[in-house]
């Protein structure tokens, strides 16, 4: 078991048959992913590294089950090509591409929850169930960063997310998925929508959140811990601590709410809510070994 | 992007929501033309995006010719951007009112409140029952009726309930056709008769939806210098500070931690550069903007997956070879093609590290020490 | 009991304070409706005939339990004012204005059937529970018009109502509910929809649908029958079986669909399905004898 | 109200939507210009609203001056109406394309199908497989992604795809920015290299939305004759036909039922006027038309709740009074007010019926009788 997918699940590409599109296919078939199908429109009877290329999801999805999604498109299609996903019925999608118009991205967000669909992204690496499949772009060849293991990553960062998973391995740990819910203001999916999966996840015995200045998730997180939702134990580690205020430092998402959002608030209430907070990211394997080895 | 309140304003104009009379001048020598036009009293306006301008005492409200020209010049001198001469609109109480997005529920989000023209993040934490807050489904637009569930639970009635409705319509119209982050008025001014005069703008359009907008650039005015103008022109994140080491990060993320190790271990930083994402190929340009600034010493920090180490270093060694620096780098590049990109480094006799933070102090030990 | 509304339902009506609004407010109550608030923006603080108003329909929803709105609004603020009953958590809506844009009802009809409410009209005459209670615009004083009794009457039309409604008096019986779904080529709701409730209410024997040229409604009532999803008997009248073709006759909702929507289609759809199919209102009482005495 | 082919080709040249090159003309003294900047062969096409222009003889493919002179000649004579002339566009397929509303979803309805030039409606009875579906959220829009669905379940590739795909997106754009009920292009012609010209146009916009786009109003060549013309600019709905007995009802349903009624005994009707609804007050008018019109007998139906039976029943008695009719009328007025009503009514002498039937045979009996 991991969470959202595993080396059975059915996957369609779609941009597949563009640089990034092409490159990420044949790694994520080696990696095991079951890649059973891609799209690009007018490209249909073309093959990707054996996958059979469709015009459209509608086509792909008559000819295949697809459970899943990977958008390797430019940011200006994105919402279209989410929007033909969901139309096909298709529930799980993993948005990859970086600077989805905001108002796009409210619209996405807003329909995906009404369709009880699972978007993730934007400006998502993608997700990675360790060792059995991914669907995105992580450097699995590196055994040092992406060892199979017990311990669940979500991120809203792609640069920290190796860094963090080095220090997981580094204290003799794995991840049993990673995340990535992109670095977006309006991220599709939200930590506190991750958490409930992870929870469940028999082979996940605590989460490692890699939080950022801005934007509320963390107290979302934080807020689910108090209430029950999540349980299991929980290391918060943000970015943007010493970030000048009014300053746009690092993603589009460290946009500060009013009166919320800044990583004191945020590590304030994780602390509240029984989380662990690391400051650095060589605490964090300290803290794994407080919470799980007690 | 941010606009800064005399564009605003005139999107506002556009749109239908009334604005003070104003013109907007560059030096001093215009001051003079522009209050006779506008008439005294009125009111200069520095044109400068943070906030807090009345504090930094770069709004002033001026009453003759003297006062303005005084006050005018100092303005100018101060923030060496243009000045906003605005008239002087007499008003019974002031509101505010913005529109933004709720990234939770995916909507629009109206905020309101009759506490206008203080700061609205300060009312949020201390009065956040004074804010009315209106959720907008974009799919089907603000429609008219939210718009009187805002002003009539603010309290208003009669013309400026009427006035408000009207005017937020038309706030939103702006905020959807600009591609807005953020669209504000504070303050509205509510006048004797119950009309409204928008004595204030803030627009922040979406940088992603700006290809959508081609009349709006980023000028020379928006940056604090040079430096970040022209790294902003290359799509570069760069920021000017005031401290010792010299900050080239790949991912923002990371670039976000390294900042924050760099403070916690005592240091200081001399300038922010980002070169994750697509700039990873521009890493022999940052490069040499990173030399070109002089900080005391560099630290390069990578840990990309697309935005391959090899290519990256090789950026870094054809910076290198070709200015051959005298100031210590410091660099920990990993991820995807991190062997190759190590060999490359050493070729031109760096040392790479392996560990963030390791590479952090030893940046701050070779600039002298923590500062602490 | 009756479908949809009795005099214990509390209603709301949008532009109580407008001419037509303030005469049937008056009427409504009059026949016992339970009329509990009305609305007109700007206009709190008066009263119409004892009924408060309230600015907004969230303003009167604050101070009253309210099940029901009658909008009786000009075309051009119909769109705004459902979707401020709807926005306030009220289910049902009964939508007089004729002449709603076509586009605003596609977008009404779309959001009441996600929101699953009970949007009535628009371009209707109202619903009325004979003798309880009704929102909308019926002669109730007409004896031999709204006499209280055992069919159920559905309608698109508004003049016809009365003429069909008489035909039932005069052949021994009265109505135990009349919806008027309305003339417009996009009612909010379908005959099809309205169906359920009268198979359910134990106090309506058999239901009389007054149609007419134009659209699938009739065609859906027939496919209703076949499947088992109403078991009363159900005779049919519809108007326009001599209109010519291409003519403009009737209401906007008179334009034929595709390859469908003439009376002939409809009669033969009904006839199959096992309904009985007036040709003329005289024959309207001898049907349902026909049906109900055997 | 329906657009014009040559009306709705404007439109599609306005959003890019390419259509052949052609002009109007209104008569054929105008032809021999038109055919000089339009070159021949060409297509002379009747501006009727009427489907079947075909078949009727109504649109010619003209190869000669001469025959262009007698046909165009022709052509104006029979309609009294615009011709448009057309250059001929040499194609390889047509295709059926069009959109309008899916009421029971809420959407609005793509369709399109290869079966170009043909009517669609036998299509969809014989063949409906053959017709292509796509519903679109209008709060959401008709996506790229949705035209491909189109295209491609045609079994279009390559440019013909791309080309099907952007002229669908324009037309949408057109279908909403026009507050269209339907528009449809029949045939598309798909040209050699796979681009298409649009050859015939249909646009039906909302009578209800009309007041947003005031660039369009009904003409006189939008009517068969001048009463219907006029009585349209009174906003009644009025139609002429070659029968016996007037018809004068208020409310539409009735109406159309009083029609059928008036068929089923064997009667025929003269003409149609619906004076329900708002025009329920303009009963003095309606009556005068109906009694200009001269029928053999004029027959009153109504059964009101808003519309006043005794307001109805002033006019008709005031209408009377002054034009003192020598037709037979039958009158059938009942609903709110009907006592005073029936009594206004044989203050001039008239027997009010109780019976709208009997009304109907009564009327029928004084035309002499069913013609069946």
């Amino acid at each position: 078991m991991s969470i959202i997918i595993d080396g059975k699940t059915k996957v369609l590409i779609q941009g597949i048959t563009g640089k990034e599109g092409s490159f990420w296919a044949k790694h994520a078939k080696e990696y095991g992913t079951n890649i059973v199908a891609g799209v690009t429109p007018g490209k249909e009877g073309q093959e990707v590294d054996g996958i059979p290329v469709y015009h459209t999801v509608r086509r792909a999805a008559a000819e295949h089950k697809i459970e899943a999604s990977l958008l390797v498109v430019p940011p200006r299609f994105a919402k279209g090509a989410i929007f033909e996903v969901l139309d096909a019925g298709i529930k799980i999608i993993v948005v990859t591409a970086e600077g989805i118009p905001l108002h796009e991205m409210l619209e996405v967000r807003r329909v995906a929850l009404s369709m009880n669909a699972l978007v993730i992204g934007g400006n998502s690496t993608g997700i990675i169930s360790t060792g059995k499949a991914m669907m995105g772009f992580f450097p699995y060849w590196l055994e040092r960063v992406y060892k199979p293991g017990r311990i669940g990553v979500m991120t809203r960062s792609g640069s920290l997310t190796n860094e963090v998973t080095a220090e997981i391995v580094k204290a003799g740990y794995g991840s049993s998925s990673v995340i990535a819910v992109g670095g977006d203001p309006v991220p599709f999916t939200r930590f506190v929508e991750i958490l409930p999966l992870f929870e469940k996840d028999s082979e996940t015995d605590a989460v490692v959140m890699i939080g950022e200045i801005g934007g509320t998730m963390e107290e979302e997180v934080a807020e689910a811990i108090e209430q029950g939702i999540f349980t299991k134990p929980l290391i918060g580690f943000m970015g943007g601590r010493t970030a000048p205020k009014g300053q746009k430092m690092g993603h589009a998402g460290a946009i500060i709410t009013a009166g919320k959002g800044t990583v004191a608030d945020k590590v304030e209430a994780l602390t509240k809510a029984g989380a662990l907070v690391a400051d650095r990211p060589s605490m964090i394997g300290a803290l794994l070994d407080q919470a799980l080895k007690g | 992007m941010k606009l800064f309140e005399y564009q605003a304003k005139e999107l506002f104009k556009e749109i239908g929501i009334p604005v003070p009379a104003s013109t907007i001048i560059s030096g001093v020598q215009e001051l003079d033309k522009a209050i006779a036009e506008i008439g005294l009293p009125c009111v200069l306006k520095a044109q400068v995006l943070q906030g807090g301008r009345g504090k930094a005492g770069l709004v002033r409200f001026v009453r003759t010719q003297e006062e303005a020209l005084a006050e005018g010049q100092r303005i100018l001198e101060v923030t060496g951007k243009k000045l906003l001469v605005e008239a002087a609109v007499p008003f019974e109480r002031e509101m505010y009112i913005s529109i933004t997005v709720d990234p939770f529920s995916g909507s629009a989000l109206v905020m309101a409140c009759l506490e206008g023209g203080v700061d609205i993040e300060q009312i949020a934490r201390t009065m956040p029952e004074k804010i009315i807050r209106e959720k907008v489904d974009t799919s089907l637009g603000l429609m008219p009726f939210q718009a009187d569930n805002v002003m009539y639970a603010l309290g208003l009635s009669g013309t400026a309930a009427k006035e408000g409705n009207k005017i937020l319509l038309k706030l939103y119209k702006l905020f959807i056709k600009y591609d807005a982050e953020l669209v504000e008025i504070n303050p509205l001014m509510i006048l004797k008769d119950g009309t409204m005069v928008a004595a204030d703008g803030k627009f922040n359009l979406d940088d992603n939806a700006l290809f959508k907008h081609p009349q709006f650039t980023l000028t020379r005015e928006h940056y604090k210098n040079d430096v970040e103008f022209e790294a902003a022109q290359d799509g570069i994140p760069y920021i000017q500070f005031e401290g010792d080491i010299g900050m080239m990060v790949a991912g923002a993320g990371l670039a976000n931690v390294v900042f924050d190790l760099v403070h916690y271990y005592g240091g200081t930083v001399a300038n922010y550069l980002e070169f994750g994402g697509p700039n990873y190929h521009k890493a022999q340009k940052c490069m040499k903007m990173m030399l070109d600034a002089k900080p005391k010493a560099i630290l390069i920090a990578t840990f990309g997956t697309i935005a391959r180490a090899d290519v990256m270093a090789q950026g870094i060694v054809d910076a290198v070879k070709e200015l051959k620096p005298e100031i210590p780098i410091v660099a920990v590049i990993r991820g995807t093609g991190e062997e190759l990109a190590q060999e490359l480094l050493r070729s031109v006799g760096l040392n790479p590290l392996n560990d963030t933070e390791e590479a952090v102090k030893k940046a701050i030990e070779l600039v002298g020490g923590a500062s602490k």
